[in-house]
């Protein structure tokens, strides 16, 4: 069974924390990882940086812009992964966008993601429908999950389709909005999940955007099964450096 | 939604519902009587359409053969993309749309926006460059008198393509009310295709005119710039099935094709996504997309509209590279031959001349894109008039 | 030569000859099938006329009643100078010259005239003061651009004014071959009636324009600005018969009528002589010519054509002045009402709605004489954009 | 008889002197006028000076320029000459543009003329026909003698008309050019003055335009009744001032 599956089974509400791969300094990425899970955090997405992130806000946007400029790539991620099995066991989600992964070639960077051991992918840009009918069989060839989004204005009949075809968890985006924007859940926002867990879909929801502390974490988990926290992680690595990665992680979970 | 192998729509999730309400009514919409004499009226009243197919005697004497220059830098805001404007306006209106937003890099797209929403009393928001914004301070003084908001885009480069993210990410962040004005062949599908259409006007009006003219519809060679291809798209449109007609796209070379600055992308670009279509673009082998360069800001767009790609891929049209420097000296010539100043992004088409030897049969249709007055300072500076 | 007691040839002997070959051919050319031929297909393919007669929505409702716009802005080059220099390089052809002349204020009439010879082929050589070659940069390197050689008034005031005199000075010096391609209704007969003749294509196309619109080919009321009147003379000339339609003639009033800054030349002028013409002029009590001021370079000419001196001293047209800050603000209210950035000049004639009232049923059709690209930096600077 | 007519019928070749009334001071005017007759000169072209001189060349408008800054207008003018022919005798013209004369009024401006003692006029922009239709008996009532130019381009049958019309001398232009350019006379120029020359005209005709020492004046009067010379005495004045006006003369008459 993937890890993402076993994570998913377990009781409790998962906490998910996102980061570019290769920020603040290229060869953080593995340490970064490590400190995560041993802070007690359920899930990692692993950033894939790329040069025009358009469903990004502008902290995840500098994040990609400074790991690039670091030397970041999809060799140098692998590469950074190759060992990472060796320590860490929590589910680990490669997220980027479409382009680079076609130029590494989809066949070849699944290939490799099995190989280092990540568990799914997020890619904001490959529609359902186009991975449902050119690369569902490769990814599931991997043993990959990959992982969909949803927002409040998908309609009933597509979220249908989207838990038809996930394997994992439905990423349920808190707004229609880019990462890193919002301050805490409204009414719309909170009765939108709600709406949607009522849904009683196959695959559980996990919330992403607009998550930064322990209030917005317990709002987003009160009806989904967990929460992807990327923007406020970011601007915590900004600041302190990945020194004191368990304060953040507490303030979380407090 | 896909030209060959390339277009469809790559987007988020979040963008979906705009996307499919817009493919799902478009062509419905565009059928519909009461667009079509809206948008009619409108290209013959405000735009100024037809524009002339103009005969260019001293040209044609020149380099023997028979030039015929399509002027759509006559139109309104003096280039081609007030066709598409209008047209996307009256599509905004119709789904019920309240906001609009554009990207644009030399602003000339967000001129031709902001000139719509005027025209309809709507809001209006142009994401620009920031460098842009400095670059081309007179296309900002003029969507402000239009009364459109300009927003620096801060990200990346700060030029074209991070602005086009920007609006996209406005987009994202206002999923009921706004419509996304784009401005080039390029994006999600239904975009290339319905920019496409409201192009086509072009080669429908060449077709008449020509007929007018020389007895035929079909020229023996169609020539237009490239740079996200709506000006080739509107001109090749009505000939892109009938191969008697031979099709020139033209790309902007830089300083060269091999010097590394250049933005010739169908000839550099390699397949691969850029704002939500399969298409050529110019990337690293990493798949992160580079940062082209030409001397018209028109041209300088790392990607090419999934059309192009295509007609590229097939050897439907046949694609040229011209330089800076040939370009420049193409657009002095036409000036100083038919009293014409082009914009830079026209003059690459012009600069063909140099390169390809045409029959005195031949009937050359050269689409005049736009015209050169935002250019002016470029060719001070490059002539140093 | 004369309407009423205004017109003439008040002109040195050394320019007799000139002005009588153009005299005794002007009228004959102009009817040969061949001239007409040439010109409308010019007009039309060239220049791509006919210019739209566009019904202003959103103007109209704001001020209750009929506005249509005749999009001269539209024309090559952006304004309607063109019409006449085009007419005039013909005319020059016919008349067997080879070089060209012309004055310049504001750059237009310089621009329009430069197009014509790179079209034809022909020697220009424009004379500009050397102060608005420094305020006009665009313009004159638009004119190189298209090969003409600019030279700079240097003498008097160093504006339009002088920059006539020098072009008159080489016309003197150069009687045989060359044309003197006068860029306004002003001058010695036949001048100001050979350039209402080729600008009379406005009102041509404004009456079955009209008709097709609004079952009439007469409008309540044409507008026009007046700086030496060639955009009012096309406007008017198929109406000045018909007194069922009213004229309106908007001058600059600069900083106000009487505030000494001004180019209300009819209003503040005296019956005089300038540039070969008896007409109003501005002019001290001992008959020396004055310098006029308006925001706009094409208004600000001391003299008026003498069709419109006659014009105001019958009462034939209601004249009005209007202020620089009037004019710059109906500027920015088109701009933002209908998205056309309208020329200063004829900013002029939209703030007319400020001061006078028309009925729901009345049709204003105002001539959108030329577009404001070439006045950014004024607008830019006016409203601090 | 005036005094045009009766200079024109003696003997000998005339030279004329044209300045720009006050020119180089505004109260220059009658002491120039003074000195040029004392020097020997013929005959004497007031300059009325003009704000757009359009058929004069840099020279002459410069110092009109510099004599309506000065102050210079028509009564003032009037003004400096009312005690002239206390001290003048030689033949005085009027030489302005016709808008000042206008303003003035036409009338008035031929009454004053007469009143001071000035014998005739040159309004360049005063065509002939309108002279002839308008302004014909005006000046006859005041004893005014109108000049008329021709140029080479000038056609036989209005050279004719002119000629009909004069009464005083034709002011024969040397060649289609503004006042102050060329340099000396060429065989063109020579040819036409002798073409005019044969036509036997029933008015003398004085030469102007390019005259600007001996050599020149001698070419312009072989087959003329005199010369006019108007830039290089205004150059004259505006090196040298009005100290030295009989070396001026001296060396055209040397």
């Amino acid at each position: 069974m993937n890890r993402i599956n076993e994570k998913l089974n377990k009781d409790g509400k998962l906490l998910s924390i996102y980061f570019s791969a290769g920020y603040p300094n290229l060869s953080d990425t593995a340490s970064i990882i490590q400190d995560l899970e041993k802070n007690g955090v359920d899930m990692i997405e692993i950033g894939l940086p790329f040069s025009d992130p358009l469903a990004d806000g502008p902290t995840i946007q500098a994040s990609s812009t400074a790991a690039l400029k670091n030397g970041m790539t999809s060799d140098v991620l692998f590469n950074q992964l190759k060992d990472i099995r060796k320590t860490v066991s929590i589910p680990l989600i490669i997220m980027g966008y479409f382009n680079p992964m076609l130029q590494y070639g989809v066949e070849a960077f699944c290939a490799k993601c099995k190989e280092v051991g990540v568990d799914g992918l997020i890619i904001p840009d490959l529609p359902v429908d186009v991975y449902d009918e050119q690369y569902k069989s490769v990814f599931k060839k991997h043993g990959l999950i990959n992982v969909f989004l949803i927002t409040p204005q998908t309609s009933k009949e597509r979220i249908d389709y989207i838990d038809s075809i996930s394997e994992g968890f439905i990423y349920m985006v808190s707004s229609a909005s880019v990462t890193g924007s919002g301050d805490g859940f409204g009414d719309a926002q909170t009765a939108y999940f709600k709406r949607i867990s009522d849904l009683n879909l196959k695959h559980p929801q996990i919330v992403g955007f607009g998550i930064k502390d322990e209030h917005s974490f317990k709002q987003a988990t009160t009806h989904a099964k967990g929460a992807i926290i990327g923007s406020a992680f970011i601007k915590h690595l900004t600041s302190h450096g990945t020194e004191k990665i368990s304060d953040f992680v507490e303030n979380i979970k407090a | 939604g896909y030209y060959g192998e390339f277009g469809g729509a790559y987007i988020p999730e979040m963008l979906y519902p705009n996307v499919e309400e817009l493919r799902l009514n478009y062509l419905k919409i565009m059928a519909e009587p009461s667009f079509k004499e809206a948008f009619d009226q409108l290209l013959k009243d405000y735009v100024g359409r037809p524009s002339p197919l103009y005969f260019a005697k001293r040209m044609s004497a020149k380099y023997k053969t028979k030039i015929y220059l399509k002027r759509e830098d006559l139109n309104h805001t003096g280039a081609h993309k007030i066709n598409n404007t209008v047209g996307q306006i009256l599509m905004a209106q119709r789904l019920g749309k309240t906001r609009i937003i554009a990207e644009t890099g030399a602003g000339q797209h967000g001129v031709a926006t902001a000139t719509v929403c005027a025209l309809m009393g709507m809001e209006c928001i142009v994401y620009m460059g920031e460098i842009d914004i400095a670059r081309q301070a007179p296309n900002v003084a003029r969507m402000k008198m239009l009364g459109a908001k300009v927003v620096p885009a801060l990200s990346g480069s700060r030029t074209l393509k991070d602005a086009t993210n920007e609006a996209i990410r406005d987009w994202i962040n206002n999923p009921v009310d706004t419509h996304y004005i784009i401005g080039s062949v390029v994006g999600p599908h239904p975009y290339p295709d319905m920019v496409a259409r409201f192009q086509a006007i072009v080669s429908e009006e060449i077709q008449w005119q020509l007929k007018e003219k020389e007895g035929t519809e079909k020229p023996t060679y169609v020539v237009a710039c490239v740079g996200g291809g709506s000006n080739a798209a509107g001109a090749f449109y009505h000939y892109l099935e009938d191969t008697d007609v031979k099709l020139i796209a033209v790309e902007a070379a830089g300083k060269g094709v091999d010097s590394g600055e250049s933005a010739a992308t169908s000839i550099l670009g390699k397949e691969g996504i850029i704002h939500g279509s399969k298409t050529l673009l110019m990337q690293t082998k990493d798949g992160q997309i580079t940062e082209p360069y030409s001397i018209s800001a028109g041209l300088d767009y790392p990607g090419v509209g999934p059309m192009h790609a295509h007609l590229y891929k097939t050897g439907r049209a046949e694609f040229m590279a011209i330089t800076d420097d040939d370009a420049m000296l193409a657009g002095l010539e036409l000036s100083k031959t038919e009293g014409i100043i082009p914009a830079i992004e026209t003059a690459h088409s012009l600069a063909i001349f140099k390169y390809k030897t045409f029959k005195p049969e031949d009937i050359v249709v050269i689409n005049l894109s736009g015209r050169g007055d935002k250019d002016l300072q470029n060719y001070i500076e490059y002539f140093d008039l």
